[in-house]
């Protein structure tokens, strides 16, 4: 395959991906209010289309036209660049993630996944743990007390939990043996005893790897219960109370941008990435491949909104000392059996 | 050809980084031009094959350790720096120095590194490699330094604690 | 082959014990102090006991290896044990009489406050002694031989607390480390010349040699200066200064140490080194004087002593003088089996000494005494048996070995003979005077002025009450556990020589032939040896009995004429001390110069103070202190330690504290470093 | 294809940018951070080697650099923040007594 029908379906992959994830993201905030709304017996957005659906529009134009104010004695580049960065580097992450396997339009055969990294869940995990900056640069730069304490808090709790993160996903790396998301999906094909799918979850103990991804995961995102950077009693809204506008949208969206890259990690390392039930002609194939992997993706948002709805926050304390005093000695339990498991099998 | 421009355009980046990093009054603008020049190296490693050094680079340095820098500095409160004179000393003596020393190994290094060339991906650090060459010849500095690691936690825990009574003004 | 036999059990048990009770005595109750003790040193005499029983299985000598312990080129060391006849004699004295000797010094010490120390030495001693017997090398033998110096010096020190008893301690440590340089110096020389230290090897090498007769040669000189370690060891003249003042140490260890077992190290050396010995005539001679000479002097000293333990010291001194004299005409057999009488009874005497101290609550001299017979009889009749042993009144111990020792001195040379017969006179007069002036007449103490002589026991010791408190009761017997071994020992002076009867008198004198391999078969054949003394003991004629010049009969007679001697010793100490009291008075003030002389000891410490230490002291005081020390070391390290000061002074500039001055010196020093090696590559 | 010189150069000009860093800013948090830069300089002209020899162990060897840096940094920083409390001030010119 020469260069230029390659660069040629390169873009047309990134722009799809790019498109389908901020529609995405925008959504899922959809979802997210509507949801939460009827968790707390609301009805949540109605007013905009039909059950709300166009209330991300309006959003969307909201944020656009408001005035974007900046408060005196901010720092001025950093207080730019931070949601920018935030942003960025929760874009960034989509790049490796694979949605689906090969798929053939006429002459061109493409994976469904703008580039095959063989190391890409190291990227991916890189990519989160730079996301970290424009969290702590905006609330550093924005020259507030409540931002500030946002901001620290963010970073010491990103940083704390990145590692149980980690560690809990090397128990899968075992397992599978590559670091290549897709050869990990690959790896989770097929059936136990024909009729339980081979997923990693379901296999060496890793439900338990899954739970703690879990947890990190809303860690990471600064989600309920963890989400203490922005909690509304006690920082107003954390390290973005003094933006606006675009800035504030911008955050916005990193934050459910990253929600949805570690849904995706999750369903690719835990949940056997696009594998499904259905066959068909190889057209439907590819489609249905992305239909499951979706469908998983859904799953595990739903599962994100459902917690907000329902768990309470976390003290500061509490949050740390779970974090480093029961995620990461589990964690590393975890790997060790893994690893054990492994080491006994072959 | 492509290698070559990739090269020159990150070591660019790199070398400004480095220089903003000098330049830069503010600490948190230094820690980021790090954080760049870090980035751009991670870069520098996957042309040359290294990937998972990349990776490693990436969420080690960028990730953690600048991390840590950017919140200290986010802590203390660090401001501009002031400009006090404290040593003429490090201006005599360490400047030319470092320039002499730096000047002797470029000379050693463009003379006698000779013009070897190394292809892009010359050597494909894949991680599964590096992990057998970790485990196996590398096994017991791999356990000396994660104990090293743990030393360092420790210790980190230990100076970082407030110490018991506070004492208001270190200044006696 | 033998069977092993784990002799180096034997030492370690008493080490074991030793450990324990200075690890953890602190702690212990008294009854688990001594319950180590005993069970350790006990173990040791058990096993003792064992391996004589096997003896008679073993083929002859019997050595272990346990381990290497140097090695250096061709020379090699190993901790290794070697068993023949001599050795298994030794073994039984040392750890029998220590058994005992331990036991009592439960009673005896037992209300001492370092009574656990106390026994961690002893075991230590023991330890060390039964090294040195055992060994199967010079050089292990010589670590006992320090040991047992070291054992000696803590508890002759045991009570440091009092002046003189540490200076004593010390002054025996520095006397000994004299004996013990000669020591060294004959093994350096063995080992340049023979290359080994190992018992067998030496002898295998030495025994083709002819005796040196005409001149001394080396093994003259190895011998000689074996005698001088000896005689630092076993205070003989003129080492012999520390032995009276060790008796600050507690009476059980002088017992043990400075009577029984310690101070014969020299003599078992000796006999142990005989092969040597007996080719080196010179050196015999020079053994046999000595030991005359010491007997007869000690023996002077002893008759004008009135602290019942130095009375003790001096005829201890004297005894060794008679092995001496024994080792020196060739007659080892004879030595040793002194050696093992005098173990008996010489051990029995000071323990019951101890007992009549005890009893008196720490009255040491005899002219307090007196009248005792009748208050503590059991000492008194044990005190008796060791008197009767030790002055040579037949069937008594003593009398056999002494005779023979006599006997064999009188075939050498008649002097030694006449010497000897004096010294024996002497004996048994100091000791009849001990025992009169102890047990007979009429008491002159007065027992509640006991605490006032407390001091002289040096019992009188920071908060630790002194064993004999018990005695405000008045005069008292000693408890049944000091008893015992006292009983034990004196049956043992009674029969102890009966193992040794010569055949004059009907036996046949079983110890020399139990001790024949030994020593008989490595004498140097007759044509070789005529100066040498050796020859008059060849033997196949001992075993007989039969004699060159003499039979039994002249034997017979020298046997009463001593026998003689040694009653007249009796009568006259009973006529001086018991008959006419004052005579003695008299007779010191008719010949007080004389008398005077041997009260003080001939002043020999005095005339080596003067003659060695004071030059010594001042000259280090002078030279070594003012001039080198201060004038050279103390001048060139002052001057130094200044220039130090002036440079770091100037240079102290560099360390200003600021972090990046730091840096920029190691930037500069890194820039250097760069260019020498460039330099160095580019060359 | 670019000559291994190249990158050696590169890495030798970081290396020297952080200890000029080192010898020229006040701010202890910047020494730091020039120490991070030597080593990061270093990291590259072993993983150049590495590429240059074709052997792996070169880059393994990154990874124990940057193990020690992350145990340096962690401590560093901790020193720092104790520095801070008792001195109050981040400027090693006027730090320059081990004890107050």
């Amino acid at each position: 395959m020469n260069v230029g029908p390659f660069i040629l379906v390169s873009l047309v992959k990134i722009l799809l991906a790019l498109f389908v994830l901020l529609t995405a993201v925008a959504y899922t905030v959809w979802l997210e209010r509507k949801v939460v709304g009827h968790i707390q017996n609301r009805w949540g957005p109605t007013r905009v289309g039909p059950f709300g659906l166009l209330q991300p529009m309006a959003d969307g134009v909201k944020f656009l036209f408001k005035e974007d104010l900046t408060p005196p004695h901010v720092y001025k580049p950093l207080y730019i660049a931070a949601p920018m960065i935030a942003v960025i580097f929760a874009l960034t992450s989509i790049a490796v993630i694979p949605f689906g396997d090969w798929l053939d339009i006429g002459p061109v055969s493409t994976m469904l996944q703008i580039s095959d990294v063989n190391i890409g869940l190291l990227i991916v995990l890189g990519v989160t743990s730079l996301g970290v900056y424009g969290i702590a640069l905006s609330g550093w730069s924005s020259n507030s007390k409540y931002s500030l304490l946002g901001g620290l808090r963010a970073s010491a709790q990103m940083v704390s939990y990145e590692i149980a993160l980690g560690l809990s996903l090397v128990g899968v790396i075992i397992l599978s043996g590559s670091l290549s998301l897709r050869e990990i999906v690959d790896a989770q094909g097929g059936h136990f005893w024909g009729f339980i799918p081979k997923w990693n979850i379901f296999y060496g103990g890793q439900i338990v790897a899954f739970f703690i991804y879990l947890m990190a995961a809303y860690a990471e995102t600064n989600r309920i219960p963890f989400d203490l950077p922005e909690a509304e009693t006690e920082l107003v809204a954390g390290y973005h109370t003094e933006y606006s506008a675009m800035k504030f949208a911008m955050f916005f969206m990193a934050e459910y941008a990253n929600m949805i890259t570690v849904a995706c990690i999750a369903s690719l390392l835990f949940l056997g990435g696009w594998h499904g039930p259905l066959g068909g002609p190889p057209w439907l194939q590819a489609l249905l491949q992305i239909f499951w992997f979706m469908a998983r993706v859904f799953v595990f948002l739903f599962v994100y909104i459902w917690v907000r709805g329902t768990l309470p926050r976390f003290r500061y304390d509490q949050l740390m000392a779970f974090g480093w005093k029961f995620l990461l000695p589990l964690a590393i339990a975890n790997l060790v059996i893994t690893a054990l498991v492994v080491a006994l099998r072959s | 050809m492509l290698h070559l421009i990739l090269f020159s355009v990150f070591g660019l980046v790199c070398v400004a980084g480095a220089i903003n990093l000098l330049v830069q009054s503010h600490p948190i603008n230094s820690a980021l031009s790090l954080i760049v020049v870090m980035g751009s190296l991670a870069v520098e490693y996957l042309l040359l094959g290294a990937e998972f050094v990349a990776a490693v680079q990436v969420i080690v340095y960028a990730g953690a350790i600048m991390v840590l820098f950017v919140f200290v500095i986010m802590l203390l409160n660090a401001g501009e720096e002031e400009r006090t004179k404290g040593s003429r000393v490090s201006l005599l003596i360490g400047i030319p120095g470092m320039i002499m020393g730096s000047v002797l190994m470029a000379w050693v290094l463009i003379t006698h590194s000779g013009t070897h060339a190394v292809e892009a991906g010359a050597l494909p650090g894949a991680p599964r490699e590096i992990a057998q060459l970790l485990f196996h010849e590398f096994l017991l500095p791999f356990e000396v330094t994660s104990i090293l690691v743990l030393i360092a936690i420790m210790g980190a825990v230990v100076l970082a604690a407030r110490p018991e009574p506070l004492q208001p003004e270190g200044k006696n | 082959m033998n069977p092993d036999l784990h002799l180096w059990l034997i030492p370690l048990l008493p080490l074991v014990g030793a450990a324990i009770n200075g690890a953890l005595g602190k702690r212990f109750s008294r009854q688990a102090v001594t319950g180590v003790a005993l069970l350790f040193c006990g173990a040791a005499f058990g096993m003792a006991l064992w391996v004589a029983s096997q003896f008679s299985s073993l083929s002859l000598p019997h050595a272990e290896y346990l381990a290497t312990w140097i090695r250096a080129g061709s020379f090699q060391a190993d901790f290794a044990f070697y068993l023949d006849q001599l050795s298994l004699v030794m073994l039984l004295v040392v750890s029998g009489v220590g058994f005992l000797i331990h036991i009592y010094s439960v009673g005896y010490m037992w209300d001492d406050g370092g009574y656990y120390r106390f026994f961690a030495y002893l075991n230590l001693f023991m330890f060390f002694m039964l090294t040195l017997v055992l060994a199967s090398n010079y050089l292990l033998m010589f670590i006992g031989w320090e040991g047992v110096g070291l054992a000696s010096y803590l508890l002759i020190g045991f009570w440091f607390t009092k002046d003189s008893a540490a200076s004593a301690g010390k002054k025996a440590f520095i006397v000994n480390r004299i004996g013990d340089f000669g020591f060294l110096i004959a093994l350096f020389l063995l080992i340049q010349h023979f290359g080994s230290l190992d018992f067998t090897t030496v002898f295998q090498k030495v025994l083709p040699l002819s005796p040196e007769t005409a001149g001394a040669g080396l093994l003259t000189a190895i011998a000689l200066l074996l005698m001088v370690g000896a005689c630092g060891k076993s205070a003989q003249i003129p080492l012999y200064v520390w032995l009276p003042d060790a008796m600050e140490g507690p009476t059980p260890v002088s017992a043990l140490i400075h009577a029984a077992t310690m101070v014969t190290a020299g003599v078992y050396m000796v006999a142990r080194s005989h092969v040597i010995f007996e080719r080196a005539p010179s050196a015999l001679t020079v053994v046999a004087i000595i030991g005359t000479l010491t007997a007869l002097f000690a023996a002077t000293i002893g008759v004008a002593q009135t602290d019942i333990k130095k009375v003790l010291a001096y005829s201890t001194i004297s005894q060794l003088g008679y092995m001496f004299l024994a080792c020196g005409v060739a007659a080892f057999s004879a030595g040793i089996f002194h050696l093992m009488t005098h173990a008996f009874f010489k051990g029995l005497l000071f323990l019951a000494a101890g007992s009549v101290i005890h009893a008196l609550g720490g009255e040491q001299d005899m002219r307090h005494m007196g009248g005792l017979r009748t208050k503590i009889p059991w000492t008194f009749w044990t005190m008796t048996a060791g008197t009767f042993a030790i002055a040579g009144i037949p069937p008594f111990a003593g009398f056999f070995s002494k005779d023979e020792i006599l006997w064999r001195a009188y075939q050498a040379s008649w002097i030694y003979w006449l010497i000897g017969l004096s010294t024996a006179f002497l004996t048994s007069f100091y000791m009849f005077r001990l025992w009169f002036m102890t047990f007979f007449g009429e008491y002159r103490g007065d027992i509640e002025e006991s605490h006032g002589y407390e001091s002289t026991a040096g019992h009188s010791r920071a908060g630790t009450p002194a064993p004999h408190d018990q005695g405000h009761g008045g005069i008292h017997e000693s408890p049944k556990v000091m008893l015992i071994p006292l009983m034990i020992l004196a049956v043992l002076s009674v029969v102890g020589g009966w193992v040794g009867v010569p055949g004059s008198l009907g036996g046949n004198n079983r110890f020399d032939k139990f001790l024949g391999p030994v020593f008989h078969a490595t004498a140097p054949d007759v044509n070789a040896t005529h100066a040498s003394p050796g020859e008059l003991a060849p033997p196949e004629k001992q075993t007989e009995g039969t004699e060159p010049k003499t039979g039994p009969a002249t034997e017979l007679i020298f046997t009463g004429i001593s026998v003689a001697a040694a009653l007249t010793g009796l009568y006259l100490a009973w006529l001086l001390y018991l008959r006419r009291p004052q005579l003695p008075q008299k007779i010191a003030r008719s010949l007080n110069g004389f008398y005077d002389m041997v009260l003080h000891k001939y002043y020999v410490d005095e005339f080596y103070s003067t003659i060695f230490v004071k030059p010594l002291i001042d000259g280090s005081r002078a030279i070594l202190w003012h001039g080198i020390d201060q004038g050279v070391i103390d001048a060139t390290v002052d001057k130094s330690a200044e220039e130090a000061l002036d440079v770091s002074d100037s240079v102290r500039h560099m360390e200003s504290g600021n972090v990046r001055s730091y840096a920029s010196w190691v930037a500069i020093g890194a820039a250097a470093v760069i260019a020498y090696m460039i330099w160095v590559a580019s060359r | 294809m670019v000559p291994l010189s190249y990158y050696l150069v590169l890495s030798g000009i970081l290396f020297a940018c952080g200890v000029t860093g080192f010898l020229i800013k006040r701010n202890i948090i910047t020494i730091f951070m020039s120490i991070e830069l030597m080593l990061n300089g270093v990291n590259l002209s072993f993983v150049a080697f590495a590429a240059q020899w074709h052997q792996l162990s070169g880059q393994v060897f990154v990874f124990f650099v940057m193990v020690v840096a992350a145990a340096e940094a962690t401590v560093g920083l901790a020193i720092i923040i104790a520095v801070f409390r008792t001195r109050e001030t981040l400027n090693v010119d006027q730090v320059n007594l081990l004890k107050l």
